[in-house]
């Protein structure tokens, strides 16, 4: 059923062209049904897996390498399935009416339950290499839909710098994960113990898993991708980078906590990474003016909490952790669909220059203050629990991070959120609207974060109105279960988050007396926290600082913007200067080694391979005996050696090319001889005909081609013959360390065996009827070698023939309308006959 | 050169050499020879023809479109290879035959003479080919 | 059996003979063309299936008896490459006659592509090193007038780099055979491995050994040994260097895979740290290389380094274990982590070479419909197949993804044992420069998504092709005929389309796969069934006998040869 | 004479080597053919050499004599093989270069780097 509920879903997206090629826009209610059906689903285990009965299915898949279909749903994923599969059903309803202008809608539903799927995929996912597989179908259909305006440039780049980040960080996490799987010996979650800060592979496992989850849940530094992922549509921000894909990473270290988390080192790199990014975004979110910048930095900033829970741990970090993961999950869903809906209705995006929204559009209104209220942390909404939860944690923390600096930093990015809310939701809805508001986007100070939500013009009408429907009940809904949430814990956070927040903790138990005190004799939970404390002291500060610094919201601008100097040298450049950097280091390196100089590349093959060679005999010792018979001379023999060295030497020194061809001639006549002297009489027949054909084709064809010149310098030469004489000297070393080995006898003996049979030979045994024993070997023992020979020979004629007829100049296959020649080259070369019977010939009967 | 002079020359000797080169082929088994050389031996007897009388009638005394002839030779090659297959032994697996021959005694033939001549023949085509197509591209 | 094990290597070569031989009718080539390739996997499957059931098969040519004759050998790594030989051929033969236009197609396509599966399908079977070094020949020359066929300038050009270093290549192939023929007697690679161990000469074994390394090096674009491929691979239609980005590389790897761990595996241990870094710098280069460029088929090509890279690190990390059990070959838990981490990584190898000819082979396909459509393939003029053509560019989507090792793709797979394997033997750094690497992979494919499909064309975009044209004197070299001129775009995209789902089903269906590429590592790191599998046991004795005379520990026990003594030299005669 | 070959054998293939190097198509040409016969050489003399008797059965007999000692008849072979083999090639390759100059027009090798960027 587990697959089942993915399975539907991933079918859905196989579907969506097709059916929206039917159904029209309208498909995407239909479509709507795949998320629902798996929400019902998991919303009717709920209460079997918050006593603690995980679903758990496996299939086999790949068991050599441990990759299984291995899937369980615990406390923390249902948490996870409910939100995946809820918020996707809303946002694929409210996604129908808002892509109803936009092109390729079918594809767009395809991708956006393909990620859905994908993302289901992940939290349920029990064996790692399931779940990184996974993890990477959600980076793919997240870049596909970042950049589903795909004629923008704006929107290419940020998919790109989206999927660049999360990839690398996705590579580093499959290391990560096998270097889990070893150390904990298994690779199935559910089966791993926890694993001790001593094992040898602990640190490297768990730097790569965070590089991983950290780029995923766009932690400081790589936090930028993902405010310029809004160039996607509204309902694609709503999903996947607010509520659920950017939620993988975090999601990942909850799952790990168990296992990974009781080192201290876990503890300080998520509480210093999570608690460094919470405040810097929160403080980023406050200078942004754009809808959804704002709400996209204060996403980042909430990541950076959850993170740091998860580092202070505990039990009230670890509920805290939960408790925010859902509220956040509920309200920023909510409010990145409300910014669509106002983005939709009045074409801006300013929210300075927006105001009075909510008479126009009262559903949506009231939609975003519940979420707002949530998001500033006011009571009595989930959001204002999780914040008390995550205060009293951090107040409560035993960890190496001194408790108050926790406290403080959360007071002051608690503060900074309280603004960022009321920019969102209070100025367009509730606040005043300029009088000279234009739509010219002049404000370009705050627009480097292109945001840019249109796809459908109905220029002519720019009176704002209510949203349809099916756009506005996900929103408040989901506004609504964030108070909800907290009224009835009974239902969300002890079925939810408290399972949820059991299966992060290492030692379980303790999570029942603490959650009793929190949560257990009132219905009320959130009231529970009105008693005078730290943690409520700190967050009505919060509030209020928060509301002045809305209201002085302008001067707050002005002043900031002295530190924007600071911005230059942010991540962000950090990225655009390794992009650039590896494309410039490709350029160069192109030009370097692939410099289209053939000279070039083979004097550095070769000089490679002298290296190796070089290398070798280093390592070994050297070549041992090398082989001395220059006693053992025959006069003949050896003036023929002597005349091939010359020769050969003198092809390097001759500038005429007739003369070279004629001095190679000799080389090979040389050979030939040398066959003949050492008993190979056939092998020097051959030499000496091919030897002759060789040079009737270097006359033929070196007739047409210009004279030797001059082209390299001298040091290039020198140097050309130091590496040359370098790998000659190797060479002959090489043949005279050879043949000097002889301890092993060839294989010979056999041939001389069975070539001929003798008198009265048995029958039977094989023979190959022949005496002359280099023959034999070619037309019968390695009859293979001389049919691949031939074949050889048949191919070059095929490609002689193809390379004259064929070519982009002349006609195909034309007859060759000049007169044939044999070669006549220089006036004193007279050997030639112009073929006279030949006229120009030009039927063609190739 | 008289091209007369080479005319006749060229003519005498395609049929002296042709004849030399067969009986090359057929001796290789056991003497230096063998299909490669006397295919070449072919080959310079038509190139000569071919200088002597253009490289059209060259290849007109040929007869046989020359890049159907390469595919023959080795098609030969790989018959004498498969004959022994279809009797049942491995690929290219000498099998011979013996006969009696008026005046010669026993004579023994087998699948590398085949497997020569295909050598042979492959050898005449190629080197004719590349040459007569070089000669007649100016 | 022997039949069969020749099958793949026969079929080629009638078909590319029968073709030369119907030289002058191309529709009667094109029979012959595709009924070779359609019964191609059919033979390949006989034989894998065959070897799945009754271990490795030898073919002894002409019945003479290993060593003496020339032996074929189907053992699970070469099956495997077999099969994506065949599965090559028949995409690209469909392929080519959709999109080859029609000059091309009478100047001998068909035979030259059998005659190329041929002597490929030979290198991969052959267990004679010399008549690999044959086979090497007719594949290399085969590819070079495949890939001048047309003439054109770039082509040329390009084909000249080929041509030069490969030869070169060659060359060093050749000298290495000598050399190792005047110290061990022999060519039968299974001979070769029994032999050499008994030979005192480290220093001279090594050096053969690089030469080994340094010939297949250029086949297979190792660094620093690449120049040729990137010169070379985008010059020619796509139909033509499809099937070389499908198999030929490979050959190259798989020469290095089998002689490295057959012949020569103490000098695999010995060197091991230079293929880390050869591994290293290859897939860095090529990565970067691919980075630099904009064309489509340039991008591709300078990815095939790359790629060739991962290949190669499988060998790497194999040598890496093979080193450490060398140092330590006690019997703690460690060596069996090691040995089987060794095996994984040669799976890996085996995987990714499948893969990539698949992969690699498709987005050339793609890139040829691109060019058939557009008329370029340089990403800046192109733009807007996202809304023009949707098939394509989901077939270009999931093959480019697969081969950035993207989930649940084929490449996935690959690159996760690769991985997996790289930490189990401890080379971090490689694992390291593996994962950047892929990252990069997206990066490019990414690229050409953005660029060529979700980009809006320039609107100047025909103008400066046209210009382009005029200022090169005519079409540009590499520039294929407008708008589908003489093409069939629906011949095109089924082999294109059937890669596609390939691929996914590679990566879907992995566990078979997996099984088969395991079993290969396990050939590859025991060479003793292969050995046994070529030469009969009576002479294996005599071998045995030889080398107990002489000291060395026994010869079971796969990758232990590595740990071998110090032997002292015997003028005698194991023979 | 293993000694004079192999320093032959070294001759030629820095030779072939130097001639490679240099930009003009022709040297190219000629320097492959030089380090072809290189390896021919190198395969022949570590195969080990024997003066003067080739490896026939003479009439009559049934295998070759113990005495004299006959040339290894494998290193022959393979020789053969390749000659033939590189051959081809060459030939090959000679017209490849004729075209490219004919394409390109010129004989430099430097000049020819459109396909490399």
């Amino acid at each position: 059923m587990i697959i089942g509920s993915i399975a539907i879903i991933a079918l859905a997206a196989l579907l969506a062209p097709w059916l929206h090629r039917w159904l029209g826009w309208r498909a995407g209610y239909v479509l709507a049904l795949a998320p629902a059906a798996g929400f019902v689903y998991y919303a009717r285990e709920l209460m079997g897996v918050a006593e603690g009965r995980a679903l758990v299915s496996t299939l086999e898949w790949l068991p050599e390498l441990g990759v299984s279909l291995g899937f369980r749903v615990d406390g923390l994923s249902m948490l996870f399935c409910l939100l995946i599969t809820g918020i996707g059903t809303f946002v694929l309803m409210y996604a129908t009416p808002y892509m109803k202008d936009y092109a390729l809608r079918g594809r767009f539903f395809s991708y956006l339950l393909g990620f859905m799927g994908s993302m289901l995929g992940l939290v349920v996912a029990d064996n790692v290499i399931l779940l990184f597989i996974f993890w990477e179908l959600t980076s793919i259909t997240s870049y596909l839909l970042i950049g589903f305006d795909h004629d923008r440039l704006a929107a290419r780049k940020a998919a790109l710098q989206a999927l660049l980040t999360t990839g690398l960080g996705g590579l580093a996490l499959l290391a990560g994960l096998i270097l889990l799987a070893t150390a904990a010996g298994t690779y199935e979650i559910s089966r791993m113990g926890p694993i001790s800060g001593d094992h040898p592979l602990y640190v490297g496992a768990l730097v790569c898993i965070l590089a991983g989850c950290f780029t995923k849940s766009a932690q400081f530094p790589f936090h930028y991708w993902l405010p310029n992922a809004m160039e996607a549509p509204s309902p694609v921000s709503a999903f996947l980078h607010s509520s659920t894909m950017v939620k993988a990473g975090v999601f990942l270290l909850a799952k790990l906590n168990p296992i990974m988390g009781e080192t201290a080192l876990w503890d300080t790199l998520l509480v210093g990474f999570g608690g460094f990014t919470m405040l810097f975004a929160a403080y980023l979110a406050t200078r942004k003016t754009e809808l959804k910048p704002v709400l996209a930095y204060s996403t980042v900033s909430s990541l950076g909490i959850i993170t740091m829970l998860i580092g202070v741990g505990g039990t009230y970090g670890t509920l805290a952790a939960m408790g925010y993961l859902f509220a956040h999950a509920l309200f920023k869903a909510a409010l990145f669909l409300i910014a669509g809906i106002v983005v939709h209705a009045t074409h801006e995006k300013n929210t300075e220059k927006l105001g009075g929204l909510a008479r126009a559009m009262p559903f949506t209104a009231l939609a975003a203050v519940v979420a707002g209220l949530s998001l500033a942390g006011a009571p009595p909404m989930l959001g204002f629990v999780g914040k008390e939860l995550l205060l009293k944690a951090g107040l409560g923390s035993a960890n190496a991070i001194p408790a108050i600096a926790i406290a403080s930093v959360t007071g002051v990015a608690a503060a900074l959120t309280v603004m960022a809310a009321f920019v969102v939701v209070w100025k367009p809805f509730f606040g005043r609207k300029p009088e000279h508001a234009g739509h010219a986007h002049d404000d370009a100070a705050n627009n480097d974060d292109a945001s840019n939500d249109h796809g459908h013009h109905g220029h002519g009408d720019h009176a704002p109105h209510e949203a349809p429907f099916t756009m506005w009940i996900g929103p408040i809904t989901l506004g609504v279960l964030t108070i909800l949430g907290a009224l009835l814990p009974v239902y969300f956070v002890d079925a939810v988050v408290k399972s949820a927040a059991h299966d992060v903790l290492h030692n379980a138990a303790a999570i029942e007396p603490v959650a009793r005190t929190v949560y257990e004799g009132t219905s009320l939970a959130a009231f529970d926290m009105l008693y005078i404390s730290t943690p409520l002291l700190i967050s009505l500060g919060a509030l209020a600082v928060g509301l002045v610094l809305y209201v002085l919201r302008k001067p707050y601008r002005a002043t900031t913007e002295l530190l924007a100097p600071i911005d230059r040298v942010g991540p962000l450049r950090m990225y655009h200067w390794a992009l650039d950097g590896v494309v410039a280091l490709a350029k160069r390196q192109t030009r370097f080694l692939q410099n289209g100089s053939l000279p070039i590349y083979l004097r550095f093959v070769v000089t490679a391979m002298l290296v190796l060679v070089g290398v070798a005999l280093l390592r070994t010792g050297g070549l041992g005996t090398l082989r001395n018979d220059l006693d053992d001379l025959g006069i003949v023999e050896g003036i023929l050696v002597l005349m091939m060295i010359a020769a050969a030497y003198a092809t390097t020194r001759q500038r005429s090319r007739l003369a070279t061809i004629a001095i190679l001639g000799i080389v090979g006549y040389a050979v030939a001889l040398i066959f003949v002297l050492f008993g190979a009489p056939d092998v020097s027949m051959t030499q000496f005909a091919v030897e002759t054909l060789t040079v009737v084709l270097f006359v033929l064809v070196v007739y047409h081609l210009p004279r030797f010149a001059l082209f390299s310098n001298r040091a290039t030469r020198l140097m050309d013959a130091l590496i040359a004489s370098v790998a000659g000297l190797a060479v002959g070393a090489l043949v005279l360390a050879s043949s000097a080995e002889t301890s092993i006898a060839p294989i010979s003996w056999y041939f001389n065996e069975h070539a001929y049979p003798a008198e009265g030979d048995p029958a039977g045994r094989h023979y190959a009827y022949g005496r002359n024993l280099v023959n034999v070997i070619l037309v019968d023992f390695r009859s293979m070698d001389t049919l691949g020979e031939i074949t050889v020979l048949g191919i070059a004629a095929i490609g002689v023939f193809t390379l004259l007829r064929l070519r982009p100049d002349r006609e195909p296959f034309a007859e060759p309308t000049g007169a044939a020649t044999f070669g006549a080259d220089e006036p004193d070369h007279k050997r030639a006959s112009q073929g006279e019977g030949e006229r120009p010939h030009r039927e063609g009967s190739a | 050169m008289n091209s007369v002079i080479l005319r006749t020359a060229a003519r005498v000797l395609l049929p002296l050499l042709v004849i030399f080169s067969i009986i090359l082929l057929l001796r290789g088994h056991n003497v230096p020879g063998g299909g490669f050389v006397g295919g070449l031996l072919v080959a310079s007897a038509v190139v000569l023809y071919a200088m002597a009388e253009g490289p059209r009638k060259a290849r007109a005394i040929m007869r046989i479109d020359l890049q159907v002839l390469i595919g023959i030779g080795l098609l030969i090659g790989l018959a004498a290879g498969l004959i022994g297959v279809a009797a049942g032994e491995p690929f290219m697996a000498g099998l011979w035959f013996e006969f009696p021959a008026p005046g010669l005694g026993e004579i023994k033939v087998g699948t590398p003479l085949l497997f020569d001549i295909g050598v042979y023949v492959t050898v005449l085509a190629v080197c004719l080919h590349m040459i007569l197509s070089l000669a007649e591209d100016a | 059996m022997d039949l069969l094990v020749a099958s793949p290597i026969l079929l080629h070569l009638t078909a590319g003979l029968l073709c030369v031989v119907a030289w002058k009718s191309v529709p009667a080539q094109r029979v012959i063309s595709i009924v070779a390739a359609l019964l191609g996997p059919l033979v390949a499957g006989l034989l894998l299936v065959t070897v799945h059931n009754s271990g490795p098969q030898t073919a002894a040519l002409a019945g003479w008896p290993a060593p003496y004759g020339i032996v074929l050998v189907g053992d699970a790594v070469s099956v495997i490459m077999v099969a994506l030989v065949a599965v090559v051929g028949l995409a690209v033969v469909v392929y080519a006659m959709g999109a080859l236009d029609k000059p091309r197609e009478r100047a001998g396509y068909h035979p030259l592509i059998h005659l190329l599966l041929t002597a490929v399908n030979g290198a991969f079977l052959s267990g004679d090193v010399f008549n690999m070094y044959v086979w090497f020949e007719v594949m290399l020359l085969a590819s070079f007038v495949l890939i001048t066929l047309g003439g054109t300038r770039g082509q040329l050009e390009g084909a000249i780099k080929y041509v030069t270093l490969n030869l070169l290549s060659s060359v060093l192939f050749l000298s290495a055979i000598g050399l190792l023929y005047g110290i061990v007697g022999t060519l039968n690679l299974a001979d070769i491995a029994v032999k050499l161990p008994l030979v005192d000469a480290p220093g001279l074994k090594a050096v053969i050994a690089m030469l080994f390394l340094v010939a297949f090096g250029i086949k297979a674009a190792l660094f620093p040994f690449f120049f040729w491929l990137p010169a070379s691979y985008h010059t020619p239609p796509p139909a033509i260097i499809a099937v070389f980005a499908g198999v030929l590389t490979k050959v190259g790897i798989y020469s290095i895979l089998r002689v490295f761990t057959l012949c020569f595996p103490q000098q695999l241990a010995e060197f091991a740290d230079v293929f880390v870094w050869i591994a290293g710098f290859t897939m860095v280069v090529g990565v970067l290389g691919a980075a630099a460029q904009f064309e489509m088929r340039r991008i591709l090509a300078f990815h095939s380094v790359s790629q060739v890279g991962y290949m190669f690190m499988g060998i790497a990390i194999a040598g890496v274990c093979l080193a450490q059990l060398a140092i330590d070959p006690a019997g703690d838990e460690q060596t069996g982590v090691l040995r089987q981490a060794a095996v994984v990584a040669v799976a890996g190898t085996m995987i990714f070479m499948l893969h990539h000819g698949v992969v690699k082979m498709n987005l050339f396909f793609i890139s040829g419909i691109v060019m058939k459509l557009r008329g370029t393939a340089e990403l800046k003029h192109l733009g807007d197949l996202y809304r023009t053509h949707p098939m394509l560019s989901l077939l270009f989507m999931v093959t480019a993804m697969s081969l950035a090792g993207i989930p649940v793709l084929s490449g996935f797979w690959a690159k996760l044992v690769l991985v997996r394997a790289g930490l189990d033997a401890g080379a971090w750094w490689l694992v390291g420069a593996a994962l950047f690497v892929g990252s990069l992979t997206l990066f490019s494919m990414v690229k050409i998504w953005a660029e060529a499909f979700w980009k809006t064309t320039p609107a100047d975009a025909d103008k400066a092709l046209a210009a382009h044209d005029e200022s090169q004197g005519g079409p540009v070299p590499g520039v294929e005929p407008r708008a589908g001129q003489g093409a069939n775009l629906t011949l095109m995209t089924i082999p294109a389309a059937a890669l596609t789902v390939l691929a996914v089903a590679m990566g879907v269906g992995i566990a078979p796969i997996y099984r088969a590429a395991e079993r290969a590592g396990e050939a590859v790191m025991n060479p003793d069934q292969y050995i046994e599998a070529v030469l009969d046991a009576e002479y294996l004795e005599r071998l045995d006998e030889h080398r107990a005379a002489l000291g060395l520990p026994p010869r079971r026990g796969g990758a232990t040869v590595v740990a071998e003594a110090d032997p002292t030299p015997s003028p005698e005669d194991p023979s | 004479m293993h000694t004079l070959l192999a320093i032959a054998a070294g001759v030629m293939f820095a030779s072939g080597l130097y001639m490679m190097f240099r930009r003009s198509f022709v040297k190219l040409i000629i320097g492959l053919v030089l380090i072809g016969h290189a390896a021919n050489i190198v395969i022949f003399t570590s195969g080990g050499l024997v003066r003067g008797a080739p490896a026939l059965i003479p009439a009559g007999e049934a295998r070759l004599p113990d005495d004299p000692a006959f040339t290894d008849p494998l290193p022959p072979a393979l020789i053969l093989t390749a000659i033939v083999i590189s051959f081809a090639i060459i030939s090959y390759t000679i017209v490849l270069v004729r075209r490219a100059y004919q394409a390109i027009g010129t004989d430099d090798l430097d000049q020819m780097r459109s396909t490399d960027k």
